[in-house]
C-alpha cells in the first residue's frame, strides 16, 4: 500500500517526477467516512471513499480525474480543499503542506485555490446578487474596497462572457450556463493559481457544455491557472486535460498524459470506459467492438480484495484476488495498476 | 467480462405503422400566460423501428410522448391541435378507459430516474407482478412467478431474491432493468424510453442500451428513444427527430443525419459534442442559451443563436420542408445553402 | 375520476427560467413572496386583523372613549349598580361585568397584555431556537447531541405540565407577574424551533454555495449569518407567526387554569376565567373575549399559513 | 430492523435522564415546603418532620435524592404521595384507564374524520370545498381547548341536554370531552393528510402507475394513499401517546379524574412526589410511544430501516 506519512518522496514508480515544481502534489491521500448505524462495540466498517492516491497538477496545466459516480473523485476535491478532513496522506501546494496548516495559513492558501462546483443551481446563494456573490472572496480576504470592487466585478463578468449590467440580478434569473459562468467568475476573483473544477459541466446541456469548457480553456491560456478537472465524461476530459488519471473505487488505476491514456490505454477498466463512450456516428458505432462491463461498481464500504476491479474484469485471475496491483509502469509507457495490462 | 460485437442491422424495416403523431400542439396554461410546450409536431413509428427524439432540456421532447401516454396533467396541459393515432385509433380524445387499456399493454414507458419512478414502499417484484394481476387478472403466485421470469430476462441476477427487495436496495442500473421488466410485462408493441440512461454511469449506460436493443430484436417492437445525448442513440436509431423550443427542426434517417445535419441547430449540437476520436480538441459551441417558453423569439426560435440568420429569420417562422439532397426535412429558411 | 390530486406535476418545460439576454429587474426572494402574497385575499384578511389588534394593543384610546382619566383611572366606566348588564347599542356595546365595568373597554384593553406576552414569548422562543438550532446543525457532533437531546427532553413533557411546573417555580412571594408567564411560555417553546431550524440548517449546510463560501475561507460566523440564516430562516418565520397565534391561546389557557397572569390584570384569559362559571346567565361575558381571542389567534395562524405558501418554492 | 431498534433505544437513554433530572430540579425549585403543605397553617411537629424527611429523603442533597428516586423508578416504583401516603402506582391504576379511554375515543374520532376530510380537501385543491375546509380547520386551530370545552358544556350538555357534562363513570360521559379533545388535532391531521397527499401527487412513481395502465382509483388507493398515510399514521400515534398522559384542560373542565386531573391537583396541593411521579411517567410514556412510532414508521416505509 501507499505510504501514509505526510512526507514525500512518492512511492516507487510515481507517474512523473515528484512534485516540488508541481503546483499541487498529492501523495497517499486516504479518506474514510465512518458509517452510522452500527451497534456499540460492533461499528460498521468505514466507507473507503479514497484509498491512497497520488497525483500532481503542474502549474498552468490541467490534470483530469475521471471515474464513475461513487469512485471518490469528488471526495478528492473536497479533501484537498480541506472541506473534509483527510484520514491520511499529504497535499503540497506550492511546496506548503495543505493538511498541516492552521486556520490562518489555510485562509491564505485558499486565496490561491478555488473551486467550481457541479450544480449551477445549488452553488450560488439564491439570496445574494451576482455582485455580492462575486465580490465575496474579495471581501473575505480584504483585497479591495468599495468602488474598486464594483469595477473588479464588472471586469470579471466581462471576462466570463456576461455583461456588467447582470451584476444586480439574482442567480435564479440566469440560465444554467450563465450561472456556471458566475461561479467561474467567483473562482477567478482572487486570481488563484489552482482551480478545482468538480464536474463543472455535467449538469449542463450539450450546447452549453462546450461554451463553458472553452471558457475554462481560454482562462487558462490567459492566466496560467492550473486545473484539477474532475469529470465522469471521458470525452470532456480529453478535451481539456494535459494529464489524466482514471479512478475506480477509491484508487487510481491508470495515469498518464492525455495521449497515453486515450491512445494507449492499458488498464481493462480504462479500456471499458473508453469503449462505453458513444460517438455520434452511426456508421462507426455499429461496427465498433464494444466492451460492455457486467454488473455495478461494488460498495466502497466493502471493496473486493486484491484488485478492486476484478469482480467486473474479464481478465481477472487468481492473482487478482490476493494481490493488490501497484500503480507502476509495467511496460505500457505509463503507470497502470493491473497485473495483466495490455 | 464480455466482448460483445454489436451486429450491424439493416436500417429501417418496413413494419406496420404503429404510432402517428400529426401536427400535435400542446400548451400549458400558466400564470404568465399560455405556454406552447409542443408545436405542430409530426412523426410516426413503425414496428421494429427505433425513432430517436433529440433535444435539450425544455425542448418539449418529453411533453410530446407524455401527451400520447395521457400523462400530462390536464389542466394546466391542453392539446389544442393535432392527432395521435395508435394503429389508426385516435388517442387525443380517447376515453380514460381506452387509454388505460393501451397504456402498459400496448405502449409501455420507462423514465429517466428509475429510483423515483418506482414506488418506494412496495417490493420490486410486487410492482412488476402488478401488471399481470391488473391487466391479466393473474393470481398472486402466478404473477410473482412471471415477474421473476421477467427480471431474469432483463439480466437481474438472483432474480427470485431480488424480487423481494425494495427499490432503494437496487443500484441505478438494476432499477432501470426492473423498470424495463415492468414495461415488457405485457409484450407491448411500442416502448417509449424517456432519457433511459441519463441518470446512469457510462458503463451501465452501455448495458442498458444493449439490453434495449436486444429486446427490440427479440420482440420486434417499436422503440421511441428520447434523449439529449446524440452519441447514445447513434448506433440504435433508425430515424431521428430533432426538437428545439417545442418545434421539430429536423427529421430524417439516422445515417445521413449524423453524416451531415441540415439544420443549423442540429449542426451546432453535433459540433459541440466532445469526442474521443479525431484530432479536433477545440469544441465548437452554440452561443447563448435556449429561449424560455414564456418569451419565445419571433420568427425562427433559433435565430438569436444562429450563425446563419438573415433578416427573414427574425420575422418569419420557417416552414418544415423536405430536403432535396437526401431523405428528411428541416425547418430553416436557408436549407441547402450551407 | 379526477386527476385533481395531481395538479402540479412538472410540465417538463422550463417556464420560470428566464431567458438569456433579457435584463430584468432584480427579483428577490422576498419580492417574489410579496408578489404571491398580494394576490391572496386571505393574506389581506389576516393582515387587516393583525393591524387592528396591534393598534388596539398600542393605542387602545383609538378604540375606547373616553380614555382613562383621574376620575376613572381604569378607563372602564365601572358603576357597581350596572352589574352584568347585557350588550346594548346605546350604552355598553358588550354589556358590563360583575363589577359593572364596561366590557367593551375591558376586552379592548385586554389586547395589550395578550399581544405583549405573545410577542415576547415568541421572541424568546425564536431567538433561543435559532441560536441553538444553528449551532447544533452547523457544528454537529457533541454540541448537536447535547442540544438535540435536551430539546427531546423538553418534548417529553407535555407543554402545559411543563408550563405549570415552571410557573409554580417562578412564582415568588410577590405573586405572579406578566413576565413570569412570558418567560415560562418562551422557555418551553424553543425546542420546536431548534428542531425546525436545525433541520433546515442541515439541508442548507450541504448546499454547494455554503461549501463554496467555506472554500473561500469565510469565517463560521459569516457563513452562519450571511449564507445559512437568510436561506434557512423562512420556515422559522412561518413557525413564529403561527406560534404568535398559539401563544395567545396558551396564555389564555394558563390564566383560565388559574396559573397564568395575575388576576388583577386585564386579559382575555382572565376575563374568560371569571366568566367560566357564569356562562348560563351572562353569556356575553364568555362570547366577547372568546371572539377577540379567536380572531387574534386566527389572524396570526392565517398569516403564517399564507407566508408558508409564499415562501415554499413548491407552491410557486 | 433490529439494529435500528437498538440504536433508537440507545438514543433514548440520555433523553430520559436529562428530562427526569430537569423535572427533578424544577420541582424542587417550586417555592413552599411540601411537608408544611400537608399541615396547612399548623406548625409541623419536629418528630413528624423528621419522619417525613427520612421517608422522602427531603433532607438529602438533590443529586442524591435524584439517584435514590431513579433507583426506585427502574424497579417500576414511582414512590408515594406525601399527602395521602398512597403508592403512586395505585393512583395510576385508577387514573390511567380513564385517560386512556378518553385518548382512545379522541384518536378514533380524529382518524375517522381527519383522513377522509384531508383526502377530500386534496382532491378539490383550491376549489370551494378545499378553501372552506382550510378556513374551518384554521379556526379550529385557533380556538383554545378550554373555550371549546366550556361552549360544548353549555350548549350540547346543558341547553340541549344530549350528553353528560361531567364524569359519571359511564362511557357516555367520555363522549363530549373526547369530541372537544379531538377538534384541534383533527384539524391538524386533516391538513397534514391534504399536504402529504398533494406532495405524493407530484411523485414520479404515480406517473409510472398511470403509465402501467392502472386505473385512477387504483393509482390513488394503492400507490398514492399508502405513501401519504405514513406521516399521518405517525402523527396519530404520537397524539395517542401524548393523550395517554392526560388532557389537563379537558379533564379539568369535565371533571375526569384522569392523569391530567391528578397532576393539576397535585400541583395545587404541593404534593411534590406525585408531581415528580406523574412527570416521570409522562416522560417514559413519551419515549416509549416515540420508539413505537419510529418502529411503525420504519415498518411502513422500508427506506428508513436501512438508514
Amino acid at each position: 500500500m501507499t505510504s501514509t506519512e505526510s512526507a514525500l518522496p512518492p512511492p516507487s514508480g510515481a507517474p512523473y517526477a515528484p512534485s516540488s515544481d508541481a503546483l499541487l502534489s498529492v501523495r497517499g491521500l486516504v479518506k474514510e467516512f465512518p458509517q452510522r448505524g452500527g451497534l456499540p462495540g460492533r461499528p460498521l466498517p468505514p466507507v473507503q471513499a479514497v484509498s491512497g492516491i497520488d497525483f500532481d497538477v503542474p502549474a498552468g496545466k490541467t490534470h483530469g480525474l475521471v471515474g464513475e459516480s461513487g469512485c471518490g473523485k469528488s471526495t478528492v476535491a473536497r479533501t484537498v480543499l480541506r472541506l473534509e478532513k483527510p484520514t491520511a496522506g499529504a497535499a503540497m501546494f506550492e511546496g506548503a503542506d495543505l493538511f498541516g496548516m492552521d486556520r490562518t495559513a489555510l485562509r491564505d492558501a485558499r486565496r490561491n485555490i478555488q473551486i467550481v462546483f457541479q450544480d449551477p443551481f445549488a452553488s450560488l446563494n439564491p439570496r445574494m446578487t451576482v455582485q455580492t456573490i462575486i465580490e465575496e472572496p474579495l471581501v473575505i480576504h480584504g483585497v479591495s474596497s468599495g468602488d474598486e470592487r464594483e469595477a473588479r466585478v464588472a471586469d470579471l463578468l466581462r471576462r466570463v462572457g456576461l455583461s456588467p449590467e447582470h451584476a444586480n440580478r439574482y442567480p435564479h434569473q440566469f440560465s444554467g450556463g450563465q450561472r456556471q459562468r458566475v461561479g467561474i467568475a467567483r473562482a477567478l476573483a482572487l486570481e488563484p493559481r489552482l482551480i478545482i473544477a468538480d464536474e463543472p459541466v455535467s449538469a449542463l446541456d450539450v450546447s452549453i457544455q462546450a461554451q463553458v469548457v472553452n471558457l475554462l480553456r481560454d482562462i487558462q491560456d490567459e492566466s496560467g491557472v492550473g486545473y484539477l478537472f474532475i469529470a465522469h465524461d471521458l470525452a470532456i476530459v480529453r478535451n481539456i486535460s494535459d494529464l489524466v488519471s482514471v479512478m475506480y473505487l477509491g484508487k487510481i488505476v491508470e495515469t498518464g498524459t492525455r495521449d497515453e491514456i486515450f491512445d494507449h490505454a492499458s488498464h481493462p477498466y480504462t479500456k471499458a470506459l473508453l469503449s462505453a463512450v458513444p460517438e455520434p456516428n452511426p456508421v462507426t458505432e455499429r461496427v465498433r467492438q464494444r466492451i460492455v462491463l457486467e454488473g455495478d461498481v461494488p460498495s466502497p464500504a466493502d471493496p473486493p480484495s486484491g484488485c478492486r476491479f476484478r469482480t467486473r474484469c474479464w481478465k481477472a485471475q487468481e492473482q487478482c484476488i490476493h494481490e493488490v496491483p501497484a500503480l507502476i509502469d509495467r511496460g505500457a509507457g505509463h503507470p497502470v495498476a493491473c497485473h495483466f495490462p495490455e | 467480462m464480455t466482448d460483445t460485437t454489436v451486429a450491424f442491422e439493416p436500417s429501417i424495416r418496413n413494419g406496420e405503422t404503429l404510432l402517428e403523431v400529426d401536427d400535435l400542439t400542446v400548451v400549458f396554461d400558466t400564470e404568465d400566460g399560455v405556454v406552447q410546450a409542443v408545436s405542430d409536431m409530426t412523426w410516426s413509428l413503425a414496428a421494429g423501428e427505433t425513432l430517436a427524439i433529440l433535444g435539450e432540456s425544455g425542448s418539449g421532447k418529453s411533453v410530446s410522448v407524455q401527451t400520447l401516454m395521457g400523462l400530462i396533467p390536464k389542466p394546466p396541459g391542453r392539446v389544442v391541435k393535432g392527432s395521435i393515432r395508435y394503429r389508426g385509433e385516435e388517442l387525443v380524445d380517447a376515453s380514460a378507459a381506452k387509454l388505460r387499456q393501451i397504456r402498459g399493454s400496448e405502449i409501455a414507458m420507462i423514465f429517466q430516474d428509475p429510483l423515483s419512478a418506482l414506488n418506494p414502499v412496495y417490493r420490486v417484484g410486487w410492482q412488476i407482478a402488478e401488471m399481470f394481476r391488473i391487466h391479466r387478472g393473474a393470481s398472486r403466485s402466478d404473477a410473482n412467478r412471471r415477474a421473476v421470469e421477467l427480471m431474469e430476462r432483463v439480466g437481474i441476477p438472483n432474480a427470485a431474491a431480488r424480487a423481494r427487495q425494495y427499490p432503494h436496495e437496487f443500484s441505478g442500473g438494476m432499477r432501470q432493468r426492473a423498470m424495463i421488466a415492468m414495461a415488457l410485462a405485457l409484450d407491448p408493441k411500442v416502448l417509449i424510453a424517456d432519457e433511459p440512461t441519463t441518470a446512469l454511469d457510462v458503463t451501465v449506460q452501455a448495458q442498458i442500451m444493449e439490453l434495449l436493443q436486444e429486446i427490440q430484436r427479440d420482440t420486434g417492437m417499436g422503440l421511441v428513444l428520447i434523449t439529449h445525448d446524440l452519441g447514445v442513440v447513434a448506433s440504435v436509431a433508425d430515424r431521428v427527430v430533432v426538437m428545439y423550443a417545442g418545434r421539430t427542426v429536423e427529421t430524417g434517417p439516422a445515417d445521413p443525419f449524423y453524416a451531415a445535419p441540415a439544420h443549423p441547430y442540429a449542426q451546432g449540437l453535433m459540433n459541440s459534442v466532445p469526442r474521443l476520436l479525431g484530432e479536433r480538441f477545440r469544441l465548437e459551441s452554440i452561443p447563448g442559451s435556449p429561449p424560455s417558453a414564456i418569451n419565445m423569439p419571433n420568427g425562427c426560435a433559433f435565430h438569436p443563436r444562429c450563425p446563419h440568420a438573415v433578416d427573414r429569420c427574425h420575422q418569419e417562422r420557417p416552414a418544415f420542408v423536405e430536403l432535396t439532397d437526401r431523405p428528411g426535412g428541416a425547418a430553416c429558411h436557408r436549407t441547402g445553402e450551407f | 375520476m379526477t386527476d385533481a390530486f395531481d395538479p402540479s406535476s412538472r410540465p417538463g418545460i422550463a417556464l420560470a427560467a428566464s431567458s438569456a439576454e433579457d435584463v430584468g429587474d432584480p427579483r428577490t426572494f422576498w419580492g417574489d413572496a410579496w408578489r404571491i402574497l398580494r394576490r391572496k385575499w386571505l393574506f389581506w384578511v389576516s393582515l387587516t386583523l393583525i393591524v387592528i389588534f396591534v393598534t388596539m394593543a398600542v393605542f387602545p384610546q383609538l378604540y375606547v372613549w373616553p380614555s382613562p382619566s383621574p376620575d376613572d383611572p381604569s378607563g372602564l366606566h365601572c358603576k357597581l349598580t350596572d352589574t352584568r348588564l347585557g350588550p346594548s347599542f346605546s350604552e355598553h356595546w358588550y354589556g358590563t361585568d360583575v363589577q359593572g365595568c364596561d366590557y367593551y373597554a375591558q376586552v379592548t384593553y385586554g389586547a395589550r397584555v395578550s399581544l405583549t406576552v405573545a410577542l415576547f414569548a415568541t421572541l424568546i422562543t425564536v431567538g433561543l431556537g435559532i441560536l441553538l438550532g444553528g449551532l447544533a446543525g452547523y457544528y454537529g457532533g457533541f454540541l448537536d447531541s447535547i442540544i438535540s437531546r435536551t430539546a427531546d427532553g423538553f418534548f417529553a413533557l407535555p407543554y402545559l405540565v411543563g408550563a405549570i411546573i415552571v410557573l409554580s417555580a417562578l412564582t415568588t412571594s410577590d405573586g405572579r407577574q406578566t413576565w413570569h408567564v412570558t418567560v415560562a411560555i418562551g422557555s418551553l417553546g424553543w425546542p420546536a424551533v431548534v428542531r425546525l431550524y436545525r433541520s433546515t440548517v442541515l439541508q442548507v449546510k450541504q448546499l454547494e454555495y455554503v461549501q463554496a463560501a467555506r472554500a473561500l475561507g469565510a469565517s463560521d460566523f459569516r457563513i452562519l449569518t450571511r449564507h445559512i440564516l437568510p436561506n434557512a430562516v423562512a420556515p422559522t418565520l412561518v413557525y413564529a407567526t403561527i406560534s404568535m397565534g398559539a401563544v395567545i391561546s396558551v396564555e389564555a389557557t394558563l390564566s383560565y387554569l388559574g396559573i397564568g397572569l395575575p388576576i388583577d390584570s386585564i386579559s382575555w384569559g382572565i376575563m374568560l376565567q371569571e366568566a367560566s362559571n357564569k356562562i348560563e346567565r351572562s353569556g356575553h361575558l364568555l362570547w366577547f373575549p372568546t371572539g377577540y381571542l379567536i380572531a387574534a389567534s386566527l389572524a396570526f395562524v392565517l398569516m403564517g399559513e399564507q407566508l408558508r405558501e409564499a415562501f415554499d418554492p413548491r407552491f410557486r | 430492523m433490529f439494529r435500528y431498534f437498538i440504536r433508537r433505544v440507545i438514543q433514548l437513554i440520555p433523553v430520559f435522564f436529562i428530562t427526569t433530572a430537569l423535572i427533578f430540579i424544577v420541582i424542587r425549585l417550586i417555592p413552599g415546603d411540601p411537608i408544611q403543605a400537608q399541615f396547612g397553617e399548623r406548625r409541623v411537629p419536629e418528630n413528624l418532620r423528621a419522619a417525613y424527611e427520612a421517608r422522602y429523603h427531603f433532607n438529602e442533597p438533590l443529586w442524591k435524592q435524584y439517584f435514590l428516586y431513579m433507583g426506585d423508578v427502574l424497579t417500576f416504583d414511582l414512590g408515594e404521595s406525601v399527602a395521602s401516603q398512597r403508592p403512586i402506582n395505585d393512583l395510576f391504576r385508577e387514573a390511567l384507564p380513564r385517560s386512556a379511554t378518553l385518548a382512545g375515543m379522541a384518536i378514533a374520532l380524529q382518524a375517522v374524520i381527519a383522513i377522509p376530510l384531508g383526502i377530500a380537501m386534496a382532491r378539490t385543491k383550491d376549489r370551494f370545498f378545499d378553501n372552506m375546509s382550510l378556513v374551518v380547520t384554521l379556526v379550529a386551530l385557533a380556538i383554545p381547548v378550554f373555550v371549546l370545552g366550556l361552549v360544548a358544556q353549555t350548549t350540547i350538555g346543558l341547553q340541549l341536554g344530549w350528553l353528560p357534562i361531567s364524569y359519571d363513570q359511564s362511557l357516555k360521559s367520555f363522549v363530549l370531552p373526547a369530541v372537544v379533545l379531538a377538534v384541534t388535532s383533527t384539524a391538524v391531521t386533516a391538513r397534514l393528510m391534504r399536504t402529504t397527499l398533494l406532495e405524493v401527487g407530484r411523485e414520479d412513481y404515480l406517473r409510472t402507475a398511470r403509465a402501467k395502465g392502472l386505473s385512477e382509483s387504483r393509482t390513488f388507493r394503492v400507490h398514492a394513499l399508502r405513501n401519504a398515510l405514513i406521516p399521518v399514521v405517525t402523527v396519530l400515534a404520537i397524539d395517542l401517546g401524548a393523550l395517554l398522559g392526560g388532557a389537563i384542560v379537558t379533564e379539568q373542565i369535565f371533571n375526569i379524574p384522569g392523569i391530567g386531573f391528578q397532576i393539576t391537583r397535585a400541583i395545587q396541593n404541593r404534593d411534590n412526589t406525585i408531581i415528580t411521579g406523574i412527570s416521570v411517567f409522562l416522560v417514559m410514556a413519551y419515549l416509549i410511544v416515540n420508539l413505537v412510532v419510529d418502529m411503525l414508521y420504519a415498518w411502513l416505509d422500508p427506506r428508513i430501516r436501512y438508514d
